[in-house]
């Protein structure tokens, strides 16, 4: 079924919680409101005609400058049966952004979010065991979004690389191998 | 009891097989190369250690802007208006006086991409592979040269047209060293 | 024994003199301490043997650094064992700590006390040597169970209760095993079994009663490989899952210790093998068994044995490792029917008249196992030798 | 095997009387069979486990937050560093999502040579895969025996493209080297040796023997279901006999020209998706593999060899638009969601669908009940790589 088909029939059902479509890109997406992701995302895996079984992908993208700034929950799924695919996305606000969770609709979103979760501080409600993934668990912040800025010691260790070897010889220390007009030869060999 | 049979006999036969192939290896050659004595040439597009010609370089920055990991570093001003012109080995005219020109190679991560967007070639890769060092300041290269010999006489006029390097695929010219 | 003790009365004449028991006992511990000291010796060769022929099997060279071709190699890896700092993690139990890796040793090395290796060169001939041997090497079991434990750590934890699994339920089928030779000599002492396997290589006992002594030469070794922890039976230290087994927490002078146990243990296990089926210090053709003055049996021994050492190693780098519910399963439902069965058939053989001394068609047998060993080898090496040679012309091409 | 605490007590106590305390067994970061840096903490009592948690997140390198920060081609060395095993797949995976979004068809002999390294490629990293399965289950020599022949592809990399592992090789509209002259008859030489020599060996050393089987075929069945809701793909969802494949279902590069089978699993020596199955079917995939770059290597003899580098655009700025593009690389489906803001130079996200991170997902489910050695064959078969996983 091409994308036209599957919103027309996404439409009948949840009319009202559609928010947006974007029918030209490439790959053309819904967009969702929030509350509504989950029956959504049941219809769209138990219904015959869309059997989306598979959810491929679920990211975050992070868009402060546009007009009411947000965070993007995309969702990729894929159908095995029927071979086709659909773009499913969220907008929520960037300060506190809470979205119910999939997990129980596909059981592959567990982990998906839970990085989205440590990565942008998204909270997701009824998630089984929402904790950081990728970061230590005492990190503070979420460094995936765009207004992030590296701290500079965690836990008294250098977070930002510390003063480069160009920054010393920028200072004068007298650093680094001299000119050299000719490869050097491997010292090993001779 | 017919199960526990065909297990055994399995057991039996596969150890069997396994034990053939690991005899026949016995005796075929070894494919250890014994590293400091025996020593393998690396074929010439290996992507080891990076090296600057100085006297060609226009620091026109194209490489400090395709380096991934930032670890080029360039200093260079315009060469005041009365001083003799000076061109690159391919024809092109210097203008710029590079004052400082440094690759901190322990960042580097070996990608190759710095050495295509050179307009002068000048910056390539060689395969020399074994500088390791004790400290890592020795592996922060300093390319700048205050005795460098450019060129005073453009080369391509004088020798007629000298075939550039055809700018689509760079052939990397072979390395002295 | 006896050789140190008439050497000693040559020497020394007031020496036959003193009590018996003060005599015996010197005599012993000399006899022992020499022994020991040359099988002692022996780790350090099968440690390069098992390096070598592993790199070989794996297409690669080896140690080949240290000395020509790597022979200084292991001497080099003992001397830094021994310099090496004997760590004690905190909080260890040290008595037990230490006590472990001893029980270890001295249970491997308790077995050569009665191993025969000459018609005379035997430090005590027990008339009970089987059993003797039997009970040295259950011995270490308690040491690797003191050592895991004492080591606090999880994993050497595992590795202790699954050494302790393992040993115990192998020495069944392995005494079982052994059992069908002692019916069939009639005597436990191990220099009694090896003058019942005297004359040529027809009468060792491997070639009696055609396919069933093979039958209880294969469950016995397999027993030995899992009695000294060797793969495919080497669970307690399984690299993959318990990091290093009971000897994680070991460094220095004490890991040496555990390695030269077990490189001990491999190769009493194959000399009692040999001893039992392949007629101990007999030579395979009488007329070898003796050049000139210079008796040729116990050079006859250690070849067997190390043939033998050579086949583990060689199995070490073909098979995989069991599993432990795996390795019950082949203990308890697989060599522990097979020999019970050996046991009865060779019982009633031996008390029917007819079969009293072995099938009929016996003595033609042995050409038959040893073509069925040697052909398939030599065929294997052959084709490999040639493989290798259109190798080489090709890349010459 | 009925687990000991099911056992009926006797005597009228219950069973839980009997039941001995829990411990909690690290297998930590630094463990000789986790591929990587993994920490499984794991409740064991005596040698089964309860429960199984993952701890992942020890080798995160930002590669999100770099991609944001380099421009498009300068990512091109960051992707090499996920999956370290097969880095060819995973810069021809983001190179195809970039050319969709910027448009740009590559000519048929580059696609060609795409074809042929992503397939020794993939050789070679179910070598390492198949290798270092076989040396947690305790056999070292067939794992010394592939990384003997995986040296020759990666001679063969190293001579076109400068690097023996992260290779920099595939780019936005092209690749960085066209292939040096007698790259063919090279390539000819190590597939035949592979089909002869190394192929079958492996089949009988390893994959054949009855302790491996034994070891393998009964545990880690995975069915379908469980495989598709917990998004496993590649070798670890055709294991389970699902015979799906992005080559063969949704080609790109010109894979539907080439006729090659989908290998699935059969359930020979157990169940179908058992962990057997999943090796069984990367080693198929190898002898797939050869056939794949046999038939790339007589085409480009055939055809006439344009300029590697024609379709690369000199500054690489794709228009406003988001793409997601998956391929199938030799550890499943590696899928890029691109964003491009069509204003920077830099890419605005780049996310990284790994395959392996899904595949450490279902881990908890699989790892209910098994023993702490069956845990390490697990993780075997599932063939995960942690650079993969963390990003």
């Amino acid at each position: 079924m091409d994308f036209a088909a599957l919103h027309a029939r996404l439409a009948a059902r949840f009319g009202d919680k559609l928010v947006a479509v974007s029918a030209e890109a490439l790959n053309p997406w819904i967009v969702v409101a929030p509350e509504a992701i989950v029956e959504v995302a049941a219809a769209a895996k138990d219904d015959a005609a869309f059997a989306f079984d598979n959810l491929m992908n679920l990211s975050a993208v992070d868009y402060p400058k546009e007009n009411p700034p947000r965070i993007e929950i995309v969702y990729h799924l894929f159908s095995y049966q029927l071979r086709h695919t659909l773009v499913l996305k969220v907008h929520v606000p960037r300060e506190q952004p809470v979205v119910p969770t999939v997990e129980g609709v596909w059981p592959a979103a567990n982990w998906h979010e839970r990085e989205v979760f440590d990565l942008f501080g998204v909270t997701f409600t009824g998630h089984s065991d929402l904790r950081r993934i990728l970061l230590p668990d005492d990190w503070q912040g979420h460094p995936l979004r765009k207004d992030w800025v590296d701290p500079d010691f965690y836990n008294g260790l250098h977070v930002k690389p510390p003063t480069q070897m160009a920054e010393r010889v920028a200072a004068g220390e007298p650093l680094g191998v001299g000119p050299f007009d000719q490869t050097p030869t491997n010292r090993h060999v001779e | 009891m017919s199960e526990w049979l065909t297990d055994l006999w399995d057991g039996i036969r596969t150890t069997l097989i396994g034990m053939r192939i690991t005899w026949r290896h016995l005796f075929t050659r070894s494919v250890t190369l014994q590293y400091p004595t025996e020593r393998w040439t690396l074929p010439p597009r290996s992507r080891m250690r990076l090296f600057m010609k100085y006297e060609d370089c226009i620091g026109c920055g194209q490489c400090v802007r395709a380096c991934p990991v930032h670890c080029i570093y360039i200093k260079a001003d315009r060469r005041p208006a009365d001083a003799a012109p000076i061109w690159a080995a391919d024809g092109t005219p210097i203008k710029l006086d590079v004052k400082l020109f440094d690759i901190d190679m322990s960042l580097c991560c070996y990608c190759n991409l710095c050495t295509y967007p050179c307009p002068t070639h000048c910056l390539y890769m060689t395969t020399e592979h074994e500088f390791a060092t004790e400290d890592l300041g020795k592996h922060y290269y300093r390319f700048a040269k205050t005795d460098a010999q450019f060129l005073t006489t453009n080369p391509k006029a004088a020798a007629g047209a000298v075939a550039v390097a055809a700018p689509g695929a760079p052939q990397k010219p072979e390395v002295a060293g | 024994m006896d050789l140190v003790y008439q050497l000693a009365t040559q020497l020394y004449p007031a020496f036959a003199t003193w009590p018996a028991w003060l005599t015996v006992t010197i005599a012993v511990l000399i006899s022992g301490g020499i022994l020991m000291t040359l099988v002692a010796l022996g780790p350090i060769v099968y440690v390069y043997a098992e390096r070598k022929i592993s790199a070989f099997m794996q297409d690669r060279l080896g140690p080949m650094r240290v000395g020509p071709y790597g022979l200084l190699q292991t001497i080099a890896d003992t001397i830094k064992l021994l310099l090496k700092e004997a760590i004690f993690p905190r909080d260890v139990e040290k008595s037990l700590f230490v006590l472990g890796p001893c029980l270890v040793v001295t249970g491997a090395f308790l077995a050569l006390v009665v191993l025969p290796l000459g018609s005379r060169l035997q430090v005590v001939d027990l008339n009970v040597g089987l059993l003797f041997v039997v009970a040295a090497s259950s011995l270490s079991t308690v040491g690797l169970i003191m050592a895991g434990w004492a080591s606090n750590n999880k994993y050497s934890l595992f590795g202790a209760m699954r050494s302790a699994a393992q040993i115990v339920s192998y020495e069944i089928p392995e005494i079982l095993a052994l059992l069908t030779v002692v019916m069939i000599v009639g005597s436990l002492s191990l220099q009694q079994i090896v003058w019942s396997q005297a004359g040529g290589i027809q009468n060792w006992m491997l070639f009696r009663y055609f396919p069933l002594m093979h039958v209880a030469f294969a469950v016995f070794c397999l027993a030995g490989l899992a009695e000294c922890n060797r793969t495919p039976f080497d669970i307690p230290e399984a690299e993959s899952e318990l990091v290093a087994g009971f000897h994680t927490e070991y460094s220095g002078f004490f890991f040496a210790m555990f390695f030269m146990a077990e490189y001990t243990e491999m190769f009493v296990i194959s000399v009692v093998a040999s001893v039992l089926f392949l007629g101990g210090w007999h030579a395979p053709v009488p007329a070898w068994q003796q050049i000139g003055p210079v008796g040729l049996g116990p050079a006859w021994l250690v070849a067997k044995a190390w043939a033998l050492i050579l086949v583990m190693m060689w199995l070490r780098w073909t098979l995989p490792r069991l599993r432990v519910d795996q390795l019950m399963h082949v203990a308890w439902k697989v060599l522990l029917p097979v020999a019970l069965g050996l046991t009865v058939v060779i019982g009633g053989l031996l008390v029917i008249p007819a079969t009293r001394d072995g099938f009929p068609w016996d003595p033609f047998c042995f050409p038959i196992t040893l073509a069925a060993i040697a052909v398939p080898l030599l065929r294997a090496a052959f084709a490999a030798r040639r493989w290798q040679a259109r190798r080489d012309a090709e890349l010459a091409r | 095997m009925a687990s000991p605490t099911q056992a009926t007590g006797g005597f009228g106590w219950q069973i839980e009387d009997l039941d001995t305390d829990e411990m909690i067994l690290n297998m930590g970061p630094q463990h000789p069979s986790t591929h990587g840096v993994l920490r499984l903490e794991l409740r064991t009592d005596g040698e089964v486990v309860k429960a199984a948690r993952p701890h992942i997140g020890y080798l995160h390198r930002c590669f999100e937050k770099h991609a944001e920060n380099v421009d498009y081609p300068g990512v091109i060395p960051y992707t090499d560093r996920l999956d370290y095993v097969a880095s060819m797949g995973n810069s021809l995976g983001y190179a195809l999502a970039v050319e969709k979004l910027m448009g740009i068809e590559v000519a048929p002999y580059v696609q060609t040579i795409r074809v042929l390294m992503a397939e020794l490629q993939r050789i070679a990293s179910h070598a390492v895969a198949i290798g270092t399965y076989g040396m947690d289950m305790g056999a070292f020599t067939p794992f010394l025996h592939l990384l003997r022949d995986r040296e020759k592809i990666l001679d063969l990399f190293e001579w076109t493209s400068g690097a023996r592992l992260l290779y920099n090789y595939n780019w936005i509209g092209g690749v960085s080297y066209d292939l040096p002259d007698g790259f063919a008859r090279a390539c000819r030489d190590f597939l035949d040796e592979f089909e002869r020599i190394t192929h079958p060996e492996l089949m009988d050393l390893l994959i054949g023997n009855k302790i491996f089987v034994k070891r393998t075929a009964e545990i880690g069945v995975l069915p379908i279901e469980v495989g598709i809701a917990y998004d496993l793909t590649g070798p670890n969802l055709r294991g389970s006999g699902a015979s799906y494949d992005l080559r063969k279902d949704e080609p790109y590069c010109g894979y539907e020209t080439y006729d090659f089978q989908v290998c699935s699993g059969q359930g020979r020596y157990g169940p179908v998706g058992s962990c057997f199955e999943r090796n069984w079917v990367r080693a198929l995939e190898m002898a797939e593999s050869v056939k794949i770059v046999r038939q790339a290597l007589d085409r480009i003899e055939k055809m006439e060899h344009t300029p590697v580098q024609e379709k690369c655009p000199k500054r690489v700025k794709p228009p406003k638009g988001e793409v997601y593009f998956r391929t199938e690389a030799p550890r499943g489906q590696l899928g890029f969601y691109v964003v491009a803001d069509g204003a920077g130079v830099n890419p605005y996200r780049v996310r990284v669908k790994s395959p392996c991170f899904t595949a450490m997902g279902v881990f908890h489910v699989l790892a209910k009940g098994m023993l702490i050695a069956d845990v390490v064959a697990l993780i075997g078969s599932l063939d995960i790589v942690l650079g993969e996983i963390d990003r």
